[in-house]
Parts: structure tokens; C-alpha cells; sequence
């Protein structure tokens, strides 16, 4: 029941990746694209992650930020129909397997691993057994931890390995001379996506919409990309740490600084595989809900018009239209 | 000439009987005095006359009027303790009797003017001049007690019931209270009834005194009857029974 | 007649307390359906059958993965947390509100320090208390402990002064010592003020149980609430929301039943 | 002599209240000398001259980035959700509470429903909330008001009916209606216990407040501290809950001195 | 043979002197009354005596023993109210008179056993036998008097301190409790101390009648003099003026 409106909306959350967002509002460029689109973007920042994909999901929002694996769950799963308008970065290192002292893979087994549980996290760790042929019934449990309190759960006595994501893994090994990363994301690149997902119906009724965000985006991105200090020096304040602190982020992070690698991204051949394995996991876990039948019923669509999932139910597409027209200069 | 008419009056709770066949006459301006053991109905009795309940049977009339369904201006009433508000300071408790009148239980400037000064009178006549401003928590029982019935007084009820109005005072105060009472009394020629554990006090200051009692009795079910009035005393020559209402039968 | 002096009748009465809850049935009902016609996957506001049928679910079907009824693991869990949490709380104020109200000394030095305590927001402190306690059901305890004892201790207290000082001197005559005095006057005549300050701090004490088992756990119903939220699964978060208020309830109730059954000599009247 | 009987004389008092906030800073003060010994760059637990620096740059330095010094917009931008929420809550449970006890009509149709909603746990609704009222101020206060009301509606119900029931009738039998009754009777006897009971709410106010705030805030300083808890700033933390603990005492003692200052009628005693 | 010695006794709060130079000597198993103006000191000469609170000056003794620093078994009191303990039935009440003299609170179970018999004799001497497994709140507050009195009884104290024990009960009830109490001290011969506001029941009670006051007052400064013993009646003999302590001189 979209229309065509001129008001919008999107919710973002502190992650390295899309620190970028906040910067859009402040610095006024959103505005300025807004206003060469005869819109009016508002960008709302969450300390929620979580919560602000649920606000997503109930309509609140137009779009967030948020990462394939989550997207495909929660608004997906939920029947709202969702388009990935934005591939920002695939996590490169970002999210981390950290086990405290000396170890590897293996000496897991048996042991409490703490995470945010159902998270990408929970997804890097069920990777990261998979590699050594594990599985989390070996482990002895995982611990649900928030976030926010992962880096005092470290310094607990009862903590053996966290598995979590950046800021936190660099605050966490730059702090603790034991902390010994066993695995991350590296090892999984291009599994974990971070997108700004918008609401495929208001995108489709408002062209508007998704050009203005889509130009906005770039724009900050050429910024970054040329390095520009006054630009990092307030992501990284605004993330809280320095800039010494955010480019290390940044390193662990692959960013899609030109939309042409963004289109890329979007259109690799591994996509549909990867899709496929974060759902099973999702279906494993029982994320997409009881009433879900089976892995695959949620379908997803690719830029090339393939499917993975059940055609007659897609309900998370991604689509290179915007991120081309960037790539060819065309907003 | 009776004003006001109790006719055949019963009242219970559930299946507890507590009055039956309640029947008398009172003329304006007569003090009525009630006595009778603890528990009996006198309160319950009180109650009725307020209106504050219903009774199960039977009725009461003032000067012939309907029957009131709820307490009103005809009635004003003095109960044992909490007759005053506390929150209102001496005055504010006089001047309450008018305002509560009002739609929205306050009064205009000029009404409050003169409502003030009615309350000054009625301050000096209940000797509480030198305490109007201060709150009720800060009297002496006697005081408060003088307040509550100043307070109903500027009312201007029809009757005044009074459910032992001096039973929490020590002698001393109590004798003072009486005084006090009757020299209101005097004044007003009101209506009045009270309700008192104190034979002595009833027969002092009543002009009739109403000995409430259970005629019949079964061993068996205390509750199946109820009580009702079993002697009927004048008490203005001192307290010599003029009537008695009922041959109290034990064994019927 | 006045509003004041109406009473409704006995069959009224039932239907008018029956009203509040058809009215908020009804609106979610309705809130529901209007979503669920917009979109048939919606998970904000399930339908009421949805529900009955997730309930249904959650109270009979075992994991998949852990063969066990997760709801029952979570309720035990989550009531054995509470009890420990709020039975040391209890205790500790108990025997601190005795020692202040009754003793000067204990009242010099502790009063002011638990007023300013029973000000700290616990929530705050939730990283140190993990710190020193653990990520187990320690700090979790102790949270609930830090969180309710303040201010059941300031009014027990207050309650020890509020015996009549006659008692006190009475017991004196009889030869009692601070500690008979403590054991045998003051603490029968505060115990049913302890279960009732228990019923009004247990409120509190579920928050703070569901506010510890957000950050860290893996069972508790506070911990499945904040789990399931991930993937917005209002079904199962209002199961457990009306659980956790039956819960309260029964709770509430069962206390409220104590206290009239140990102390009879609180409801004798003349 | 019996340890109830000895009164510690002025200048022993003082010391006496004085020595358990000293072994708490000491203990503190130990244990983060305990940890800086081993790891200088711990965070947990600042040395107390960490905090003190800390606290002057809080409280005094502007932020760097928007000019503007960030304790005192959050403190502003937390206290406005407070009052709001809370003046709401009382408003709300004044009403309610002065219906609910003075008529017989409106107690039959809500006492159970309040008592009902007294026992949900106000924090698992929260993602409603915020669908609901937005992410605005309105959902912060909206849960303040949610946690809160049910518990001083019950309570301010509950005084009310425990005025004497012969006030009421006297009040009657001097005309007055059941408006009247409420607003000149009921109402100003129960403003004293409105006051107390909001007084003994705003432990759970501050509660809800940084709940909400740390889900979906910019400033606030429920928002600050969930902010960075994220880095384990304690320096940061420990100054902002001591802020919090300050400003409650400070609110407290106001709403102690309006409740003397505006009820010299429950003062007053023979 | 003074049993009671009270030797220039003074109390003052603050700046405020309440009693001053108060002597009186007072011999075992007398029954003293002790009657003045609300507020001229009664009680705190009685706290005095209960050693619940110190003397500014001077000293009180009991068969000429140290004075003591807190209330102890020697001294038994029954207030106005609150004397009984809600939370213990009647006869427990009685028991905890034994009970509490133990470093637990609590008797042995041989030793309860003997102590219930001997609570059990004193429920049939005050009458409450009817009750004893009742909780006080139940009980009127005459009933509770009686318990109070008894339970002072119990502990077997030296001397009995009563601060105006029947200012709460109502006439008829009171009556009752000065036969009691003449009753029990005929029984025992105790030495007591009985505050009351009713000169009547002082004289009909007491042996001798002490009578507080202001001897001196400064107009200016109220709080300036203490109040002492004005008079001390013989009341053994219904009453008559048997001592002057001193002259009472206003200008003084
Ligand atoms: N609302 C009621 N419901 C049930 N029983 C009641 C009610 N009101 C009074 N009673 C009972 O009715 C009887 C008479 O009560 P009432 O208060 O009229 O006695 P009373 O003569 O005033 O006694 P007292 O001298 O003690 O004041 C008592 O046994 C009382 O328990
Ligand atoms: N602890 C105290 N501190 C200060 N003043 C006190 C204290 N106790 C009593 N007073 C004052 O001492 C005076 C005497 O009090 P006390 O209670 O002894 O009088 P009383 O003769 O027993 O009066 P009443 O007949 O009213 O009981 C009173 O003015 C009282 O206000
Ligand atoms: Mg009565
Ligand atoms: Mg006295």
C-alpha cells in the first residue's frame, strides 16, 4: 500500500560501515539531495540495532541499515517485501572469533561461547565450526550477551571466547594482550553484506526516493575514498574512537567505495550460494519463524532476475538499478 | 402533630435481623435520647434516619415529606470521631457547610464574604474564635467536637443526629460538652437525636429517652430477631417512664 | 441520587469489570486484523488465534534442538532467580532495618548512606556488578538484590521506629535485652510489612531479572523475550508477556495469602 | 546498658554517617589501584583523580563537534521526559484513583483491569511503543507513564477509600455533590499521598527513562551512559550515575519540602 | 523507711526546665497518686522514675540502691495505650513477662510450662481467662487494661508506674478497673505510681495524692521554672491536707 510521498525516512545504527549515514545528516548533504529530488530524507540514528530493524519491519521506517542475513529474517521473514538498495561493504575481518589465551577451532569444543545470539555473529560462528567440523552442539552452549556489554563480559573470569563485530573486536584485542582472534569474517568475505535496505514498494512508487539516497551515498563515499580528514575525524568521533581507531575499522572493512564494485557485489556469482546458506542457517535456528515450512520459502532475487527460494514469495531482491546509475553518473 | 414519622421499620443484613417494627412519633424541636446495649441497632437506627441506608422495610418521614434516599441538607450529623475535614482549617470548616452547596463546592467572592462572617458568629458562639485559623488536628477532642456540631448547625438540617458525640471525651470535657449542647439548644429549638452509651447523659440531656432492645430472643438463632424500641421515657421531669411500648416477653 | 451512592447490582458488576478487558481485546483484535489485511505475514500484532495457537505451542511442544519445553526451563530459571534475588533482599533488609530502627547507633551510621543508595540507578552499574560477580546467576541475583534492597530496608526502618516507643519500654520492664527486644517485639510486628513490601518490590525485582537476563544468559524468560525480539516474534514475546503476568499474579496473591494466614493477630478486630 | 538506649553524642554521629561513604571510596579506591597495578590502561575501574578529571571536563568543556557541552543537554533533554512522564502519571492516577475510590461504579469496572495492568512487565512492551507513539519523546514518556500509573492508581484508590467514610456523609449531609465530594473532600487529602507515592515512583521513572533512552535516543542521559557503555568508558559511566544520583536526591528532597510547605494541615498536631 | 527516695530531683529540656527541687520519700506498698495541670510534668516524673530517661540533678532510689540508668525488671509500667503487645495472644502476653527476661526470649520448655500455670493464675485473677488465646486487638480496651496491669504484675516488679492507665476507657468501664485494681493491690500490697487527670479517682485510689505545680513563674519566660510537689494529701482518710510543701508564692 505504498504511494507516492515526499516525506522519508531511514533508521541507521553505529557499525563502522555505515557510520557514513550519520554524516549525511549532519553534514547536509542528504538535504542537498533531497532537495535536487524535491523530497525530504530524515536519517535517525539507533542505539538499537535490533530495534530498529523491527521499526523497519512495522512500517515505521522507509529503509535501515542493516545486514543480508538480518534483512532476510526479520523484514523478509516478516512479509515485507524489501529491496536492497545500497550494498555498502562485506565485512573483511570486521566480526571475530576471540578466544581468550592460547588455542584454535578445535579447543572450542566444550567450551561457553558468548555472543549476541541469532546475530551475525551466531552465523560466523556456525562458519567457523563448520571449518573444522564442529558443531555448536560440541560447544558447551552459547551465552546470549548484549552488545553493549560484551567488552565487560571479556574482562569476566567466566568469558573464554566472544564472538563479536567491530568496534567492539578491535576495543577488545587492542586492550587484552590474550585476546586470540581464531576466525573472522576475512575468512567468509562477501558472506556477511552490509545494505541499506528500503521498502521494495515505496522504491518502486518513489524513483525519487531511492536516487536521492543512492547519490547521497556516493557522494560521502568519493569523500572517503579521497581520504578526506575533516570527513573521517567525525565518523570516528562519532563512533568513539579516533582516527588511528577508525581507519583500523575501516581496513577490516571491504567497502564499496565506487558503486561499480558495489554492482559487482551485488551481482556475484556466489551471492545466490551464500543467500542459501544464510537461510539454512536462519531455518536451523528457527529465526523465520514456526510457520516457515522449509529453508527456501522465502525467495530472493538477483540483479540478473534469478531466484533462489520460492519465486512466488520474494521477498528480498537485490537490485543494482540505483547503484548503476551512480556507477554511470547518471544522478 | 408528629414531625417526624418512623412506621414500621425493619432492617437486617443478609439474613440478620437487627431492627423490627421500629414505630414512633417525634414532634419538632423534641431531644431524643438512645440508648440501648452495644451492638443493638442504635447506629443502624441513626443511619436510617440519615438516609445513609435503606431500610428493608418500613419507613421514615420528615414534616410528612418522601423519604430520602440519600444523606441531604435536612439532616446533619456528628458521629463519634472524623466530623470535621482535616484539611480545612477551623473556619474553612464553617464556611464549608455553605459552600459545599454549590456546584463547584465553591463560593462567589461576595457570598464568601458573608458566609465568612456567619462563620465568625457561629465561632464565637461555639467558643472557638481564638483557634480560626488553625487546623482541627491541633484542638482538643471537646474542640473538635464543638466544630463538627457548629459545622452541621450552619447547615440549617431540619434534624440533627448525633452518634455519640462525646463518647472518645474525658468527664471533665464531657460535663463542659453538655453545657455547651444545651445551651445551643436553647437557642435553636432543633430537632435532635442521640445516640449515647451514658444512661445518665441520656436522661440529662434528652427530653425523651429510647431504650432500644430485642423483645423476643431464640437461643438457637441470636440473629433471627431484631431489636426495637422497648421503652419509651419522658425525660424532662428527670426520668420517669411514661410508656412502655411493649410487655418484653423472654420466652415468647 | 449521587454517583457516589449508586451501586451496581450484582450481575452488572461482572460485566462492567468484564468491559476493560473485551475493550483492549477488541482493539488489538481490530489493530491486528488491519495490519494482517495490508500484509499477511505482519509480525507486529498476530492475530488473537495466532497467539492461542503459539501459547498452545510454547506450553506443550519441546525444542527441536533441546528436547525440552523451552518455556518451563525459562519459567524456572527465571522464578529460582527471582526468589534468591528477592529472599536475600528480604533478609538483608530485615536485619538491617531491625539494627537501624532500632538501635541510635546503627541509625547514625547507616541511614544516610542507604538514602543515597537507594537513589543509585542499578541498571548502570550492571558492568561492574558482571565484573565482580560474573556473567553467571550471581550478578543477576545481585542486581535484583542491589535494586530492591534500599528501599525495603529505608521503610522496614521506618516501620521498627513506628512501634509504639511504649512497647519498647515495656519489654525493658520485662527484662528484655536489645537482642529479645529486636527478636521478639519488633521483628513479628514488621514481618507482614516485609511481605507486603516484598508484593510492591516485586514489580521492580522482574525488571531488573528481565533487564539482567537481556545482557547476558541463555535461559531465563527475561532472556527469550529479548532473544525472539531478534526476529520480531510478537507471538511468543505477548505469551510471555501474559505468563509473566500470571506469574506475577499468582505471586502476588499467594503473598497476600501468607501474610493473612501467619499473622492473625493483624486482622483481630473488637 | 542496653545498645537500643545509647545515643552516639554530635560529633561521634557525624563521623559515624561520615564512615561508610569513606570505606566505600576506599574500597573503590584500593580496588582500581589493585587493577591499574596490573593493567594501567584499565578501564573498569578509573582512579578516583581520573573521574574527578573526568567530571570537570563533563561538566564544563563543550563538545567538540556540536559546540555544545553534551551533560547538560542530556540532563536537560532527561529531566523534561522525567517531569513530563511523571506529571502525566500523577494527573492520569489522580483521575483515576479519585473515580475508582469514591464510585462504586467505577471501581467495579476498573479496579481488576488496573490491577491486571500493575502486574505486566512495562519494558517487554517497549517495541510496541515504539510503533505505536514513534521514536519521538512521546513513546519515553508513554513508557514512564505505562510503568508507573497502575501502581499510584491503586494506591491513591486506595487512600481514597480509606477516608472516612464518615467525612463523605458529612460532606453530603451539607449538600454536596459527588463532584464537590471529589474535588473539595477526596482531592486535597490525597495530594499529600500523591506526592509521597510519586516520590516512591521515580526510582522506576528513572528505570524506564534509560530504558527508553537507550533504545532509540540522541541525547539523554540514560542514552550517554548505554552509549558508552559501549567502549567501557567507566570514568564516563560512574560520573553520569553519580550526576543521576545527585539530581534524584535533589528532586526528592524538593518534593519533601513542597509536600510541608503545601499541607500545613498534616502537620498540625495537638 | 522511705523505700522510695526521690532527692532533689530537676529536669529540663534545652533551656526549658520542666521539674525542679522535687523531695519526696515515699514508703513501700503506698499508693501514690499523682495529679496536675496537662503538661506540668506528671509523665516525666514518671519517666524519671522508670529510669527511661536521667535526671539533670539530682538522683532517685529504691531501697536505697544505685540509681538506675535504664528501665528494669524492678520497675513495672502500664501506659494509657500500647502497654500490651499486639502480636502475642493474651496469655502468651502474660508468658512474655518471663520470657523475655532470657538471653533468647524464649523458655525452655519445662520452664513455659510453668510459666503458662502461673499465667494462667493470673488470667483467672484479671479475669481473662475466657480469652486467653485471643490477640489483644479484639479485646476492649478496658480487657486490655486488665492484660497490661497484669503482665506488669507478672515480672513482679518493686514498684508499678501507671501514666493515666484508664484515661482511654469510658466511665462505666472505669469503675470497673478501680475495683480491679484495689482488688489486686489489697492481694499484693505493691507500691505504685498512678498519673491520673481525675482528682476524684487520685483520692479514691491513692493513699497520698501529689499534686504538681509552678511554685514560681516568670511571666516572661514560662520555661523558666520547673514545676515541683505543691501538695501531698493523706487520701487514706478521704482526703484531707495532711503536709504543705511549701508555700506556693507567685511573686516570688
Ligand atoms: N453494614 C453492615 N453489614 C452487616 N452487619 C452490620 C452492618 N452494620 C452494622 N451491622 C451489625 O448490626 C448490628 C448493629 O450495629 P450498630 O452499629 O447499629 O450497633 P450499635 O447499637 O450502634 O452498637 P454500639 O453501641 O457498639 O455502637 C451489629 O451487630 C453490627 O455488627
Ligand atoms: N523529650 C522531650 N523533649 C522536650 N520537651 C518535652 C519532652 N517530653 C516532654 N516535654 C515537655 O515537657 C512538659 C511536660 O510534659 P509531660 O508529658 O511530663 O506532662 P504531663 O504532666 O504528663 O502532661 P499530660 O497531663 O498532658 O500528660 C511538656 O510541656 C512537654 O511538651
Ligand atoms: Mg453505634
Ligand atoms: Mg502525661
Amino acid at each position: 500500500a505504498a504511494e507516492e510521498k515526499t516525506e522519508f525516512k531511514l533508521a541507521w545504527s553505529i557499525y563502522v560501515g555505515w557510520m557514513p549515514w550519520g554524516y549525511l545528516e549532519d553534514s547536509g548533504i542528504m538535504d542537498k539531495w533531497a532537495d535536487k529530488y524535491g523530497i525530504d530524507v530524515e536519517i535517525v540514528q539507533f542505539n538499537d540495532y535490533v530495534e530498529s530493524i523491527n521499526q523497519y519491519t512495522a512500517g515505521a521506517f522507509d529503509g535501515v541499515s542493516a545486514t543480508n542475513m538480518d534483512t532476510l529474517s526479520i523484514p523478509s521473514g516478516g512479509g515485507v517485501d524489501t529491496t536492497a538498495l545500497i550494498v555498502g561493504d562485506y565485512s573483511n575481518g570486521n566480526d571475530a572469533v576471540i578466544l581468550k589465551g592460547e588455542g584454535s577451532l578445535q579447543d572450542l569444543k566444550g567450551k561457553p561461547v558468548n555472543l549476541v545470539e541469532l546475530s551475525v555473529s551466531h552465523y560466523l560462528l556456525a562458519r567457523a565450526l563448520d571449518s573444522v567440523g564442529l558443531e555448536e552442539s560440541d560447544l558447551d552452549g552459547v551465552i546470549n550477551t548484549s552488545d553493549a556489554d560484551m567488552i565487560a563480559a571479556y574482562a569476566t573470569k567466566d568469558v573464554e571466547t566472544v564472538v563479536t563485530w567491530n568496534p567492539l573486536v578491535s576495543e577488545i584485542t587492542g586492550s587484552n594482550a590474550d585476546a586470540n582472534v581464531l576466525f573472522d569474517s576475512a575468512d567468509i568475505a562477501g558472506e556477511i553484506l552490509d545494505l541499506m535496505v528500503v521498502n521494495t514498494e515505496t522504491l518502486a512508487d518513489n524513483p525519487a526516493f531511492g536516487k536521492a539516497v543512492t547519490g547521497a551515498w556516493y557522494e560521502v563515499m568519493s569523500l572517503i575514498a579521497a581520504g578526506d580528514e575533516d570527513v573521517l575525524t567525525a565518523l570516528a568521533e562519532a563512533s568513539g574512537t579516533d582516527l588511528a581507531g577508525y581507519k583500523a575499522q575501516l581496513a577490516a572493512t571491504e567497502m564499496f567505495f565506487d558503486a561499480k564494485d558495489a554492482v559487482a557485489q551485488a551481482s556475484a556469482a556466489d551471492l545466490p550460494e551464500t543467500m542459501t546458506n544464510v537461510a539454512d542457517f536462519l531455518f536451523d535456528k528457527g529465526i523465520l519463524g514456526e510457520g516457515a515450512p522449509s529453508a527456501d520459502f522465502i525467495g530472493v532475487s538477483y540483479p540478473d532476475g534469478s531466484t533462489t527460494g520460492d519465486a512466488g514469495n520474494v521477498k528480498l531482491r537485490f537490485d543494482t538499478t540505483y547503484m548503476q546509475l551512480a556507477a554511470d553518473g547518471k544522478l | 402533630m408528629s414531625f417526624v414519622t418512623v412506621s414500621n421499620l425493619w432492617q437486617r443484613y443478609g439474613t440478620r435481623s437487627i431492627l423490627e417494627r421500629v414505630n414512633v412519633d417525634i414532634h419538632e424541636g423534641e431531644f431524643i435520647s438512645i440508648v440501648g446495649a452495644s451492638g443493638c441497632g442504635k447506629s443502624t437506627f441513626l443511619r436510617m434516619l440519615l438516609a445513609q441506608e435503606q431500610p428493608y422495610r418500613g419507613e421514615i418521614r420528615i414534616d410528612g415529606g418522601t423519604p430520602a434516599r440519600e444523606p441531604n441538607l435536612e439532616r446533619g450529623v456528628v458521629f463519634q470521631k472524623y466530623s470535621v475535614f482535616p484539611h480545612l482549617s477551623v473556619r474553612d470548616n464553617l464556611i464549608a457547610a455553605e459552600s459545599f452547596n454549590t456546584p463547584f463546592g465553591r463560593l462567589s467572592r461576595n457570598a464568601r464574604k458573608a458566609a465568612g462572617r456567619r462563620a465568625d458568629d457561629m465561632l464565637e458562639r461555639i467558643g472557638l474564635n481564638h483557634v480560626a485559623h488553625q487546623y482541627p488536628a491541633s484542638l482538643s477532642g471537646g474542640m473538635q467536637q464543638r466544630l463538627a456540631i457548629g459545622q452541621a448547625m450552619n447547615a440549617k438540617p431540619r434534624i440533627l443526629l448525633l452518634d455519640e458525640p462525646f463518647g472518645a471525651l474525658d468527664p471533665g470535657t464531657r460535663l463542659q460538652m453538655h453545657d455547651f449542647l444545651m445551651e445551643l439548644r436553647d437557642e435553636t429549638n432543633m430537632t435532635v437525636f442521640m445516640v449515647t452509651h451514658d444512661l445518665q447523659e441520656g436522661f440529662k440531656l434528652g427530653d425523651r429517652v429510647l431504650v432500644f432492645d430485642k423483645p423476643r430472643w431464640d437461643p438457637h438463632d441470636p440473629g433471627r430477631y431484631g431489636a426495637t424500641i422497648t421503652y419509651d421515657f419522658d425525660a424532662r421531669d428527670g426520668g420517669i417512664p411514661f410508656q412502655m411500648k411493649e410487655e418484653t416477653d423472654v420466652s415468647e | 441520587m449521587r454517583w457516589i451512592n449508586k451501586i451496581p447490582e450484582r450481575p452488572a458488576a461482572i460485566l462492567l469489570a468484564a468491559l476493560p478487558f473485551l475493550a483492549i481485546f477488541l482493539a488489538y483484535a481490530i489493530a491486528s486484523d488491519i495490519r494482517l489485511e495490508a500484509n499477511p505475514q505482519d509480525k507486529l500484532l498476530p492475530a488473537p488465534s495466532t497467539i492461542v495457537e503459539t501459547a498452545q505451542r510454547l506450553f506443550t511442544e519441546p525444542d527441536r534442538r533441546s528436547k525440552e519445553i523451552l518455556l518451563w526451563n525459562d519459567t524456572l530459571a527465571s522464578l529460582g532467580r527471582l526468589a534468591a534475588g528477592v529472599g536475600i533482599a528480604a533478609t538483608l533488609s530485615l536485619a538491617i532495618g531491625l539494627a537501624v530502627g532500632l538501635l541510635p547507633y546503627a541509625r547514625s551510621t547507616l541511614s544516610s548512606v542507604i538514602a543515597v543508595l537507594s537513589m543509585v540507578p542499578p541498571l548502570a552499574l550492571l558492568p561492574i556488578l558482571f565484573i565482580v560477580f560474573g556473567l553467571g546467576e550471581t550478578s543477576k541475583i545481585v542486581l535484583i538484590v542491589i535494586g530492591i534492597t534500599p528501599f525495603m530496608t529505608r521503610d522496614l526502618a521506618q516501620r521498627v521506629l513506628e512501634i509504639p516507643h511504649e512497647q519498647i519500654v515495656k519489654a525493658q520492664t520485662l527484662g528484655a535485652s536489645s537482642a529479645v527486644i529486636a527478636m521478639r517485639v519488633a521483628l513479628p510486628q514488621v514481618l507482614p510489612r516485609l511481605i507486603s513490601n516484598v508484593r510492591l518490590s516485586l514489580g521492580s525485582a522482574w525488571l531488573f531479572l528481565i533487564a539482567a537476563e537481556a545482557v547476558a544468559s541463555n535461559v531465563g524468560l527475561g532472556y527469550r523475550i529479548f532473544l525472539v525480539r531478534r526476529y520480531l516474534a510478537m507471538d511468543v514475546i505477548l505469551t510471555y508477556v501474559m505468563w509473566i503476568t500470571v506469574l506475577a499474579f499468582l505471586i502476588d496473591w499467594l503473598l497476600k495469602n501468607l501474610s493473612r494466614r501467619a499473622f492473625p493477630w493483624m486482622e483481630a478486630g473488637l
